[in-house]
């Protein structure tokens, strides 16, 4: 309070900044700056400073203009039921204020449990190396791209994606091979999931990179990934396979079905739902170990020979390599990897695998319930189904979708008679009002 | 000051904490009670099985042997490790605030005003006319901004195939140019550490897309000849890219807009104190003038053109999209409470304050500062002494050290950046880390450190012999 | 395991972390700008006044220099330290639950009904009739059942002037039955530790107004004569006290109500898990069969006598209040949420385990452990070693020793608890501790402990000469 | 989650269980129950458990019971905003769970804390001593009546408090007097605050403690608590003083009027309104240093010759002293008393004398806004108040609080005509709206 002109932040008494500016030996703080008066900026902003109970008013008031729907969206966005230990954990300060591990004797505790949270995506995936974290699943496909077009020989430069993908990945996808030149192209789907002979008869030399998920974007599980795979492979093109950690802990292990690279999204573990927020898988084989993006925590010792945890094959990175490096970020997202892990630590592998199998059993209970409805068909695809699926409206889907969000319900229209639904522990014990809410708008 | 770290130690077997795996895990059988058919599923899974409490103490250990702002001095150059308001963890946890990004915006008005808000104070902080939220860190806001240049210049009919970049920038400018798919064009740094306009002269030309700079640059020294700098790059058809990593020592005392900068990412993580999280997430929003604002990534948010309230829109020449979503959204959040709380007077007081104490504790310091007069930061060399092994003694002294070694142009650089968090006692404290890890004798400076929870750790062994997961430790 | 604690010390000073008072007061002119006349208000007001960034890391490293559940084992004999959900904050933290206690019980019903469930809910576990939660800890629900005991006694024309306590009773037994205005009996420990017929026999008798009686007793022992022990009690007209500290214990497999007591109270914060807080606040509602129902605190709370819902009410006979409100709302919310994530099988499992971890771990140590069979607790005695000794050098092995000295009738008594929530490996790692340290050389004990913020405190000093605050240390 | 079956807080697997009850060479848990079977119970509670996500769900869904009312009430339960930090730092789980500090040499972080405490108590009592914490104001003042008993040679057994005190504080008052054996006798009040002139009448020998509290339940600052603490001086009764933690930071100094005893509520910094949850002050002077009941927090040295801190005077305490401690008190409210601590520190001086000049402001300014509504009076009492003032109104008081009520206002009805109201900066945002609703019910 007595600080309120400045920022409330800065501990200094008036007598502390004339002590220190005596020591400087000028007479005032703006003696400090070297800006040229040109420059120099000597209007206001117009913002207003709040104290923080006004601020928490006024945001809350904000946010409460958002609808107070029940969510039964995905296509990308995921989130279960985060168990509060990982609130509590992962907000302690030691972690939360920390930054990237440049002094590893004093940041132990953060490189090891980034270590822990490597070697779950190490399980999960089957590959040898995990990193600790990429922005999103939509950057992390963007930077596989890249590494492909680094390692493979073949002198081509397309990619190779899914006709159905989330539009915004894709979007994310053409900005990284922008700068590669690379082109991205679509392989048709058959029934919700990848046409495998379309695939082999487009694949070919100028393909570096055969890119597929599973679970789709539609929700679908890809029944031939090994095959796939297997065009990759005489083709040379670097397999990169899309999933999601919770999907992951029950599929077929992606380093069984040949893939090269693994990306896909982590934060369905530790994140709530937060308007896309996410945390991107990269793992890969240990082949590409020199190409990995972002950054790895390795094991070794300290002085006394006691295992002992650092950042490691830095040279990959932007701050040492520069223009050479394999990726420019830096900030990553270490602090969801944490939240990630402390999550997946929680469940256990009893409760994650239980929670990927309800995630199955989930979406197969409430498209049957639906399909039971007139005017409705679901699943649109004959297919397995992870968390969501679509389902086909008589009607014109967004009007469908419309109106029951004015029900109080949210779902995706992806099509003109497409919907799309997405069930998880948090919004399952809210299926009889979903289906109600249908059988009142069809 | 003296700090013992605490630390957890299992003599017997020479490890700290154990990891969770040598705690316990456990195989599931993943078919046993499967929904889906054998083909499509793993045969097992092994993770570790820890009840609450063990996990609860796990990473209350962990976080006890981990060195953070709220612990104390936290000087990385460039990082602008500022104190982190605690009620801003509060704001962003709002659950009115979970909402699922595919939301019709007529049921998200909330976020989107939020959105919409933060964006303009943004753009008034940095004199820009459009900001994106999306980037979710500085180097993807890079990457962003380059893009959005190289549309911009496309569109224009105008293919350029450069990139140039003062040598004293953060690596991110390379790389980032580099993915965009630029070549780079490096720019040695002046005598005074600052761009030599001859030199920039004989870079910049018909293939120049932008300049990236940072200013105050990476030792904190305001490029006095910014209007120059802006006229030969401009004239030479190119535009100019402004790091806002610094951002922090201009508020409310110049704005890069006004400089002719064309288009900048904001560290919000630096500038407006959201946690850097061990790492991350950050959020590296973009500002660019009304020239450039159709690239823009999509969809932005703006007032409704019909009615009350906010809708999103997608820019006309949009470069798409460089998140799968709105970028990391809890972070955007804490930014705009930060702002809030400062105000005007307490943005340009955070800059004032950085400013002095960066001053201040290079006063105080027995190491040369080579270059001046700098702003928030200053590079100190330790001259005939190794950067990094100064930096390890000071470990010892209850403080972090700066940043080592870089940028390259200052010999044994330790790049210091204070923030205005710290307090003359706490400034005092790291002279004394400093002048006490300076004068300290060869032997000592390679033992160190001495009160963390590791000693020196190899990192030569460590890259030389990857591994780098329990399975790989399990494996030997 | 070996376990260095964290420590900020400044050298210069002596001091670790310095107390806030010394890193900068500030004295405020409480007149100038006071609405109230000269008379009324004092002149100045001195106090600390920490930036916010200051406030937390001076928390934040105090906090690091403390002990805790979350850091590891803390086997406190009678004191039941469990891991604390985290849940149960939350829960607590609802703003929803955030009302006035003078609000109308129209007005407040979701505060009621939590309130009714948790009476209910401790009375069947206990296997009383009725229940007050209004006591903030155990001492508080002892004198409130003695209270009762005596308005009882009073009610039947019945004048009681005694008390009778087992030696082996916990202190707050002893101080409570005083504060009630009771003279104590003290009822020596028999042979095998527990209660000696007959020595009770010629305890009790015209004057006794109650026995109170820990039961598994302090040291784990099941009052095996329970039964015989009630029936002596009550013919001589007593009422039998439950002193709820040990009842973890028992969950499922006995019931206080069962064996005669005909009053009780429940320490929340060790059996239901709410956290200890470095000392409270904790709550010790109390417990009562059909007969004493009438005298308890008022209000209670009870299903609407018209229409749905809950109302308060007053006993017949309350004995009126012994707290302020409605006694530690926070922590019995948090106890509520304990026993219903546990539901039965989880709270019969953790006497279960409690009772497991107690026995595996007494077999581990080389100390012997006089009596037996013992349930959730045993006193191991250090024999010809120091018990306090012993435990200032368990305290370099990561592990929080035992109480100990106490109870007095187990010589050196090293009085210890795991409580359910240890595994093998950290109760290996106690036994360990206690050999590693009973094993050690004199010297070693003295010289103990050497990894802790502190090294041995002279707490004789600190009596001689108490210091209790920091105008005490300016005075000096 | 494969520990469903008994408490997820234990992590015995069972092969763990297995080898311990191998170790110990018994076969099952059973076998190391010692209770006979006529009070052994193998009946049920019927309480089934639920996961932390479906009581966090109950528990929402039973508080949202309560009334969403803007609260004006007051009478020694008192809520401050209490700013973020406070929850952050106090909820540092080694804070939280952590117990008292038997062993200092690693329980330097909470002493120091809570001599801090004592020390800001010291500040603000002006008094030389000030435990670690008490439960509450009125257990408080029950302990400072048996220390009175203890301390004073004058035969009596009297004890006199105003006529006007919060009955619930009386009646804690009464049962520690009880065992005592002392008499709770009441003095007159003139106007809302102490009859000075009635006390020195009724004061002698059989008293041995005079209480009087500024402010008064009825928010009323005492104007001549000097002259009570004469009365209380000359006929060798202890003087106790009520107060309340933020009122100190501005009345004269308790020492300065001639308090023995300072007891109160320290609860209102630090707390949110939470259903009568406090924090009991207690201060007194050096004399009675040894009869101080609950911890005490000392400054010693280590064996290093550092500065440490310790529990002391334990002999006063009845883990030592048994029936002759000066308390029954054990388990006490530390946690509370940090949370006060770092409240303090966050407002500092400045911030705290601030917020207790708008206790005086806001009561002030809302009485006379109430006063200009016809059919009410207020204040009632001619006196400065602090937070609450009393409201005479012409229909019975009782129907007019239930009206507000209804039009979502807490106020007390403290008598036929009597209403009181209490504002902070937590409602003082509402008051519009109060007044408002006064208007409309009147
Ligand atoms: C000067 C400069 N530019 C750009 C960046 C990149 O920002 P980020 O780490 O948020 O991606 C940094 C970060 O350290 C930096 O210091
Ligand atoms: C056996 C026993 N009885 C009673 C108590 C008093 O309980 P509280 O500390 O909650 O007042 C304790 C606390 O340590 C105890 O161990």
């Amino acid at each position: 309070m007595s600080r309120a002109d400045g920022t409330p932040y800065a501990p200094h008494t008036d007598a502390e900044t004339a002590a220190m500016l005596a020591a400087i030996g000028v007479d005032d703080e703006e003696a400090l700056f070297d800006i040229p008066e040109p420059v120099a900026f000597d209007g206001d902003f117009g913002i207003e400073p709040r104290t923080e109970r006004e601020i928490r008013d006024e945001c809350a008031r904000i946010f409460e203009r958002n609808d107070d729907l029940t969510e039964f969206l995905g296509r990308g966005h995921y989130a279960h039921y985060v168990p509060s230990v990982v609130d509590h954990l992962s907000d302690r300060a030691e972690f939360l204020t920390s930054y990237t591990q440049y002094q590893p004797e004093v940041s132990q505790g953060f490189l090891q449990a980034l270590f822990e949270y490597q070697s779950m995506l190490v399980e999960l995936t089957g590959l040898d190396v995990a990193n600790c974290s990429m922005y999103d699943a939509a950057t992390a496909l963007g930077e596989a791209a890249t590494l492909a077009d680094r390692v493979r020989s073949t002198s081509g430069d397309t990619v190779l994606v899914p006709e159905q993908l989330r539009e915004g990945k894709r979007a994310v996808l053409e900005n990284y091979c922008d700068g590669a030149d690379l082109t991205v192209e679509t392989y048709p789907m058959a029934d919700g999931t990848a046409d495998v002979d379309a695939i082999a008869d487009r694949a070919g030399d100028d393909v570096v990179m055969l890119y597929a998920e599973s679970p789709t974007v539609r929700g679908c599980l890809e029944e031939r990934l090994a095959a796939i795979g297997d065009v990759a492979d005489e083709t040379d093109a670097l397999f990169a396979l899309g999933s999601d950690v919770v999907a992951l802990s029950v599929l077929e292990s992606p380093a069984a079905v040949g893939a090269d690279v693994v990306v896909g999204e982590a934060g369905s573990l530790g994140l709530p739902t937060s308007y896309g927020m996410g945390l991107g898988i990269f793992a890969c084989r240990d082949d590409f170990l020199r190409q990995v993006p972002g950054r790895l925590v390795g094991a070794s010792e300290d002085a006394n020979g006691d295992r002992a945890y650092t950042l490691t094959l830095q040279t990959r990175e932007q701050h040492i390599r520069k223009e050479r490096a394999t990726s420019n970020i830096c900030t990553n997202q270490a602090w969801v990897a944490l939240r990630a892990a402390i999550h997946a630590a929680t469940l256990g592998p009893d409760g994650l695998v239980d929670l990927a199998n309800d995630c199955v059993r989930e979406a197969e209970a409430l498209a049957a319930r639906i399909d039971g409805l007139s005017g409705a068909t679901a699943p649109v695809h004959d297919r397995h189904h992870f968390r969501e699926f679509a389902v086909h409206v008589d009607q014109p889907a967004p009007a469908v979708a419309e109106d029951l969000e004015t029900e109080g319900f949210a779902v995706h229209a992806i099509d003109d008679h497409l919907l799309q639904v997405c069930v998880t522990d948090l919004n399952a014990g809210r299926t009889d009002g979903l289906v109600a809410a249908f059988e009142g708008v069809l | 000051m003296i700090h013992d770290q605490a630390n957890y130690e299992r003599g017997d077997e020479d490890v700290r904490e154990p990891l969770l795996s040598e705690k316990g895990q456990e195989t599931v059988d993943v078919r046993e009670d499967s929904p889906l058919p054998e083909d499509l599923t793993r045969d097992e899974l092994t993770l570790p099985n820890p009840s609450e409490p063990e996990t609860a103490r796990h990473y209350t250990r962990l976080s006890q042997m981990n060195w953070a702002i709220d612990a104390g001095p936290y000087p990385l150059g460039s990082c602008t490790m500022k104190y982190n308001p605690k009620f801003t963890e509060d704001v962003a946890a709002d659950p009115n605030a979970a909402v699922h990004p595919d939301r019709s915006g007529r049921s998200a008005q909330g976020n989107l005003e939020l959105q919409y808000r933060l964006q303009k104070m943004l753009a008034d902080v940095g004199g820009m006319d459009a900001v994106t939220l999306q980037p979710p860190a500085g180097a993807a806001g890079e990457l962003t901004g380059i893009l959005v240049t190289k549309a911009y210049h496309e569109h224009h009919g105008n293919d350029r195939s450069e990139v140039v970049i003062p040598a004293s920038a953060h690596g991110t400018n390379f790389a980032t140019a580099a993915t965009a798919g630029y070549d780079v064009v490096e720019l040695p740094s002046g005598e005074d550490g600052r761009v030599d306009l001859e030199a920039l002269e004989a870079a910049v030309g018909d293939e120049t897309a932008a300049l990236m700079l940072t200013n105050p640059n990476t030792v904190g020294l305001f490029e006095r000849d910014i209007t120059e700098i802006a006229d030969i790059v401009h004239d030479a058809g190119g535009l100019l890219y402004y790091d806002g990593a610094n951002l922090n020592a201009l508020l409310g005392r110049g704005r890069p807009g006004d400089m002719g900068f064309d288009v900048m990412h904001y560290n919000v993580h630096k500038t407006f104190a959201t946690p850097h999280g061990g790492g991350g997430p950050g959020a590296g929003p973009v500002g660019v003038v009304d020239e450039l604002a159709p690239f823009l990534p999509t969809p932005r948010v703006r007032e409704s053109t019909e009615g009350s309230g906010y809708e999103r829109f997608e820019p006309a020449h949009t470069i798409g999209r460089v998140h799968g979503f709105a970028g990391n959204w809890l972070v955007l959040i804490k930014a705009y409470a930060y702002i809030a709380r400062l105000g005007d007077e307490g943005l340009a007081d955070a800059a004032a304050k950085a400013v002095l104490n960066a001053n201040y504790l290079a006063e105080r310091i027995d190491l040369d500062v080579p270059h001046g007069p700098f702003h928030h930061e200053f590079a100190a060399t330790a001259s005939d002494r190794d950067a990094a092994d100064v930096a390890k003694r000071m470990l010892d002294f209850g403080v972090h050290p700066p940043t080592t070694k870089w940028p390259e142009m200052v010999p044994e650089a330790m790049l210091t950046e204070p923030t205005e968090i710290e307090g003359q006692s706490s400034l005092d404290d790291l002279a004394e880390a400093f002048n006490l890890a300076y004068a300290d004798t060869d032997e000592a400076l390679d033992a160190a450190p001495n009160r963390t929870a590791a000693a020196r750790i190899d990192q030569v062994g460590a890259a030389r012999d990857p591994r780098l997961s329990w399975q790989a430790l399990d494996a030997e």
